[in-house]
């Protein structure tokens, strides 16, 4: 292996960045952020960054690329580059499983929750709210699965992965469940997740762009992707 | 006003001790309306600590208290000592007994003014102005006109401590406990501060006075206490004991006096 | 998931030791200013002044960054102009402390300016009339009647700082409040692990506040109380 | 740097709502806790050795976890409790803990309380013995001499201390954000952060707000010693 | 030792306000080896404040202090005071200058033993054993064996002042600064003072005494000074002035003594 890599991940998103109880970084975006590096032929180095200061951090050379399930969108776009994506999941609506969903109109008035400044909240102001749905924006997803089950909230618009593991297959999950079709609206959803880097540094984006199509192609994607998920999370 | 056979201090075998350092070891004293009792003895004799115990600020291990013939009571605590049964008795009791402490204890975040009235209106409910009146009564007495605002921090060390008589007088209470009241002052005010205090007397008010001045206590008083290592070695008429002491301590002490 | 209570209290001896050196500092940031502000001279009144209430006035996170993001882009954009290649890291250990003790330096100063203003001026003036250096009176006088005063602000100051190196995860450290944030993501059992830091940080403030009481006994002989 | 997004009138009256609620939780929260914190005071120093134990236990806990678990414990914690869930729809005033603001405000107040409490005992505590005994002598009550001479006098000498608090609770609001619907000052230049991806100029206005408001605070704490401390300083003219 | 036309301390023309209030207008003193001058007067006429300013714990407004021969460095601040140039000489001059304060000033955290071996171990380097003799020494002097572990707050008035009086004996300075020194102490005692305060004057060294007490001021003194409302109004002999005082305020002022 050549040159260091130093890849930024926040661990605390399972199952794409956590930690094993002893403190190794694991997960989908690590195997994928290895995978990447053995072939571009650098050693992956990873330095763990909270989520908060992931793009300050990047822009003060603490790291060169984030692979942390970072969503490609425009307005992240203006401050640093993107690849190509090496993810696509899209998010649902969830509510309770004896509530009738056919669409924003038909929960005129409840109360949806959802995770503060995610693509999930711009969807769910963007077309929610005008229909007359409440939305209530929280600082962490979990946060609005305690409210859920508090009953302050009737439902939330999330990741289907995410709620999945951290909500639906849970205790008090049981009563609640995904509505409605898959949500990909590129306007509020992004293209999917991307290794970030800061602008400028176009070889490497290159490199790791070719170096997503060759695991892809090769198949090492699919045994990562079968390690966590049941179906493809490249998307379409 | 009251005659002069009005009881209106009776302080029986007062003990105490500060860990095993027997400081008074049964200390008796009778005051009727009129009385002025100086109270004299070499330092660390325990003065300070007999005046402390009257109104209960220390807590002796034996002895009974009787202000204007109500007795004060007592029960013992764990440690030996003897506390107020009743505190609202014995904060009623303190109202007739007004005291200048030795080192003045005057309150630092008030003003002058603001010492001399905070007792009065907040504790005998004296309506406001009229306290204020008093207030400056006293402070013109004691030569402090045009004080009223300063803070204590701000005061000479004679000034501070006509403060503290100033704020006792201000009570008009029936007994004063007065610590070394003129320690600090100069004689030109050590008289003046006489004239005050005989006139209180003429006034049937009762006093009890720490001085080392034994002029001042043969002028003042009409009965001198002697404090000795903790007990009474003589009392009697002022100036008939300053005269002819009959105990070897007290003749021995008076021969300091310079003049 | 035992494992990841092993990891929390790997964590919390860095908490302890970020902390309690972040303390050190504090409290001679604080002795410093307190004194400077205290000293009658203009200049060190303003400089103090300016310290305590610039520092207090901006938040923690905000300072904590701009420390140390934005230091280390200040130092590496000044690197790249000058046609370097490197790039400097500062060492985060050595910048959370600092940070932290720099920021409770300015906290500290009010508390001991607070409380040198307590005692009675008469007992420093004792010391300079005995020919005593403003030094000497600083810490053979006031220091040490200053201490019981001092303590209620200087221990609420303490728990609070000992709570704020959690800021320090923000550059990179892991210290037990995010290393109990990973685990409880990778468990999904945020409650659990919330109980468990809460539960180290009460041992952690026991063990201080028994040696506060301590202290304040030493400091306190030859004060005289009066039951109220 | 790309100041003028922040002063578009949008972000502009994001800050706006931000300063709105900070302002309004600080200074609610230092009313509630400093009632409260004066009565933990008292019987912090006082005789009663029950309560005593209970506010200690009170002080101790709040004072030895941090603020933001405290917060999610009330707004998430209590949400979870059966016992309070039957209740909150229609029972006063259990209705007021389905609030987000109510639950941060008590968060808020029952943390600044058990500081203030804890500083002030200490400044009781450290009351010149003899101006109590003066007190004792004039015939003051234990609760008169509590309220006309030590409380006056502590609470003067716990000022410099308390300007701290006051300044820390300030930053402490930024928590606020974890419970829902709180925009806050930070809350805004996160929400500006993660709409523009501009850290320094969101945080840097932020910090600006947040210099101000204690900028305002601190000289208000002046001029008050100034008065207030008045008889610790040499004269003046 | 030196003899007694060595110049041990001279101060000239001290001014010094408080806010308007001008308390000091312009007060001299000269005192040679062996000399000791007794300051009198009212309370409030600024006795405290001229022997504060000599160690300069008040700025002075104008003046000039010399000690031992060396001038004090003294240089105008914004607000009109003066301060020492030079704080090393400043302390250095302080050392020579010991001063007892009228409200004693004892270090509250020390023991009276640790308050009298403070600044000779720290500020003259003396070796600790020593300095601890030397307390010993003048503790007995002052009556005081057997109280070298209490602390200030446990002590009554009289000890405490008579603790502060070693404190200073303790430094053995070329110049004592005493601000009633003698206030807090009975009879007995204030002529023991007297008696070590000669044999001070008798080994050389020099003291200015602000005191109330006419009596030790005769005894003690060899030049006396009444100040009034802040200038000297009379001074010379101590049996002279204070028999035949020529003016008028000086004869009224005595008037009061009691004795
Ligand atoms: N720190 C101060 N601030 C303001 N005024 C002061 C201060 N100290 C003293 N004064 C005032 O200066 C005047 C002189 O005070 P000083 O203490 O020198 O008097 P003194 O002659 O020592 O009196 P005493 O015999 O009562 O001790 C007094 O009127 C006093 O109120
Ligand atoms: N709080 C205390 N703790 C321990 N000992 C004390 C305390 N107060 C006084 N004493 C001791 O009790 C003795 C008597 O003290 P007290 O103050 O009554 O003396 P005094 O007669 O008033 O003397 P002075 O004339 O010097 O004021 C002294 O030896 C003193 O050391
Ligand atoms: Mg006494
Ligand atoms: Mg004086």
């Amino acid at each position: 292996a050549g040159k260091d890599l130093k890849v930024a991940i926040d661990a605390t998103y399972e199952p794409f960045t956590y930690k094993t109880p002893d403190g190794k970084p694991t997960g989908f975006d690590v195997d994928i952020a290895s995978a990447i590096c053995e072939e571009i032929k650098r050693t992956c180095v990873f330095v763990e960054q909270p989520w908060d200061g992931m793009i300050p951090g990047l822009m003060a050379k603490k790291y060169d690329v984030i692979i942390s399930s970072m969503s490609i969108t425009a307005e992240r776009l203006k401050q640093v580059d993107f690849t190509d994506k090496y993810y696509n999941t899209p998010s649902r609506v969830v509510l309770k499983k004896d509530v009738k969903y056919s669409g924003p109109e038909s929960i005129k008035g409840k109360k949806i929750g959802v995770l503060k400044a995610s693509t999930q909240e711009k969807y769910a102001l963007g077309e929610l709210k005008t229909k007359g749905v409440e939305i209530v924006s929280y600082d962490a997803q979990d946060q609005v699965y305690l409210d859920i089950k508090a009953g302050r909230l009737d439902g939330t618009v999330a990741d289907i992965l995410e709620v999945g593991g951290g909500f639906l297959s849970k205790p008090g999950g049981e009563a609640y469940e995904l509505k409605g079709d898959e949500l990909h609206i590129p306007k509020y959803f992004g293209t999917g997740a991307g290794v970030a880097l800061r602008k400028g540094q176009g070889e490497l984006k290159g490199q790791i762009s070719a170096a997503i199509k060759t695991i892809r192609a090769n198949g090492k994607y699919k045994a990562i992707n079968d390690k966590y998920f049941t179906f493809d999370v490249y998307g379409k | 006003m009251t005659t002069a056979t009005t009881l209106k201090l009776q302080v029986e075998n007062i003990h105490k001790r500060f860990g095993s350092n027997e400081v008074l070891k049964g200390v008796s004293l009778t005051a009727h309306a009129g009385d002025v009792i100086s109270i004299i003895g070499s330092s660390g004799s325990g003065k300070s600590t007999f005046l402390r115990c009257i109104n209960m600020l220390e807590k002796p291990h034996q002895g009974r208290i009787n202000v204007a013939g109500e007795e004060l009571h007592l029960t013992p605590s764990a440690n030996g000592e003897l506390h107020a049964a009743n505190p609202k008795q014995l904060a009623r009791l303190r109202t007739k007994l007004a005291m200048v402490f030795q080192h003045f204890n005057l309150w630092a975040h008030m003003t002058v003014l603001q010492n001399i009235i905070e007792a009065p209106v907040h504790v005998m409910k004296v309506p406001h102005d009229q306290a204020v009146d008093t207030a400056r009564k006293y402070l013109a007495k004691v030569g402090l006109q045009g004080k009223e605002d300063a803070y204590p921090a701000h005061l000479s060390g004679g000034q501070q401590q006509r403060v503290a008589i100033a704020r006792a007088l201000a009570m008009e209470p029936e007994v004063m406990l007065f610590d070394e009241p003129t320690s600090a002052l100069d004689p030109e005010l050590v008289s003046e501060v006489l004239k005050v205090m005989k006139n209180l007397a003429l006034e049937g008010r009762t006093m009890v006075v720490v001085t080392h001045e034994m002029g001042f206590a043969r002028e003042v008083s009409n009965h001198l206490i002697f404090l000795h290592k903790g007990v009474i070695e003589e009392e009697g008429n002022p100036s008939h004991v300053l005269s002819n002491p009959k105990s070897v301590r007290l003749a021995q002490f008076l021969s300091g006096s310079l003049k | 998931m035992q494992a990841y209570f092993w990891g929390i209290l790997q964590g919390a001896v860095l908490t302890v030791g970020v902390s309690l050196l972040a303390l050190l500092v504090a409290i001679i940031f604080g002795l410093a200013g307190a004194a400077a502000k205290l000293s009658g001279k203009p200049v060190l009144v303003g400089l103090a002044t300016l310290y305590s209430t610039i520092i207090r006035g901006i938040p923690d996170l905000v300072l904590m960054l701009l420390v140390f993001y934005g230091g280390t882009i200040g130092i590496n954009t000044l690197l790249e102009k000058l046609g370097s290649e490197a790039t400097v890291d500062i060492n985060p250990f050595m910048a959370g402390v600092l940070t932290i003790g720099f920021i409770y330096g300015a906290y500290m100063t009010e508390t001991f300016r607070g409380a040198i203003l307590s005692i009675p001026k008469g007992q420093m003036e004792a010391a300079w009339a005995f020919g005593m250096s403003r030094f000497q009176t600083f810490f053979r006088i006031t220091l040490p009647q200053m201490v019981r005063y001092a303590l209620p602000g200087f221990t609420n100051n303490w728990l609070v700082l000992i709570k704020s190196t959690a800021l320090i995860s923000l550059i990179g450290l892991q210290e037990m409040t995010y290393l109990a944030k990973q685990a409880s993501a990778a468990t999904r059992s945020p409650f659990i692990f919330f109980m468990f830091t809460g539960a180290l940080f009460l041992i952690y403030t026991s063990v201080s506040l028994f040696v506060l009481k301590k202290v304040n006994a030493r400091y306190s002989l030859g004060s005289k109380r009066v039951q109220l | 740097m790309e100041w003028a997004v922040i002063f578009e009138p949008e972000n502009l009256a994001l800050f706006g709502n931000g300063i709105v609620i900070t302002l309004w939780l600080l200074f609610a929260s230092l009313a509630i806790g400093g009632i409260a914190a004066v009565i933990f005071a008292l019987i912090l120093t006082g005789p009663w050795a029950t309560l005593r134990w209970i506010v200690s236990a009170y002080t101790f806990v709040i004072r030895g976890t941090p603020l933001l678990i405290q917060v999610y414990l009330i707004y998430y914690g209590l949400g979870q409790l059966e016992w309070i869930q039957a209740r909150w729809d229609s029972i006063w005033p259990w209705t007021y803990f389905k609030e987000p603001f109510f639950c941060a405000l008590l968060a808020f107040s029952l943390n600044t309380a058990a500081y203030t409490a804890e500083m002030l005992a200490g400044a009781i505590r450290e009351t010149s013995a003899g101006e109590i005994e003066a007190a004792h002598a004039y015939g003051m009550s234990r609760f008169q001499t509590m309220l006309r001479i030590v409380l006056p006098s502590a609470m003067r000498r716990t000022l410099p201390a308390y300007s701290n608090e006051v300044v820390m609770m300030l930053h402490a609001t930024s928590l606020a954000s974890a419970v829902p619907n709180m925009l806050d000052v930070t809350s805004a230049a996160s929400r500006i952060y993660a709409t523009y991806y501009l850290p320094f100029e969101a945080y840097l206005a932020a910090a600006a707000i947040y210099l101000t408001a204690s900028f305002a605070l601190i000289g208000f704490f002046r001029f008050s010693e100034g008065r207030l401390l008045a008889y610790l300083t040499p004269q003046k003219h």
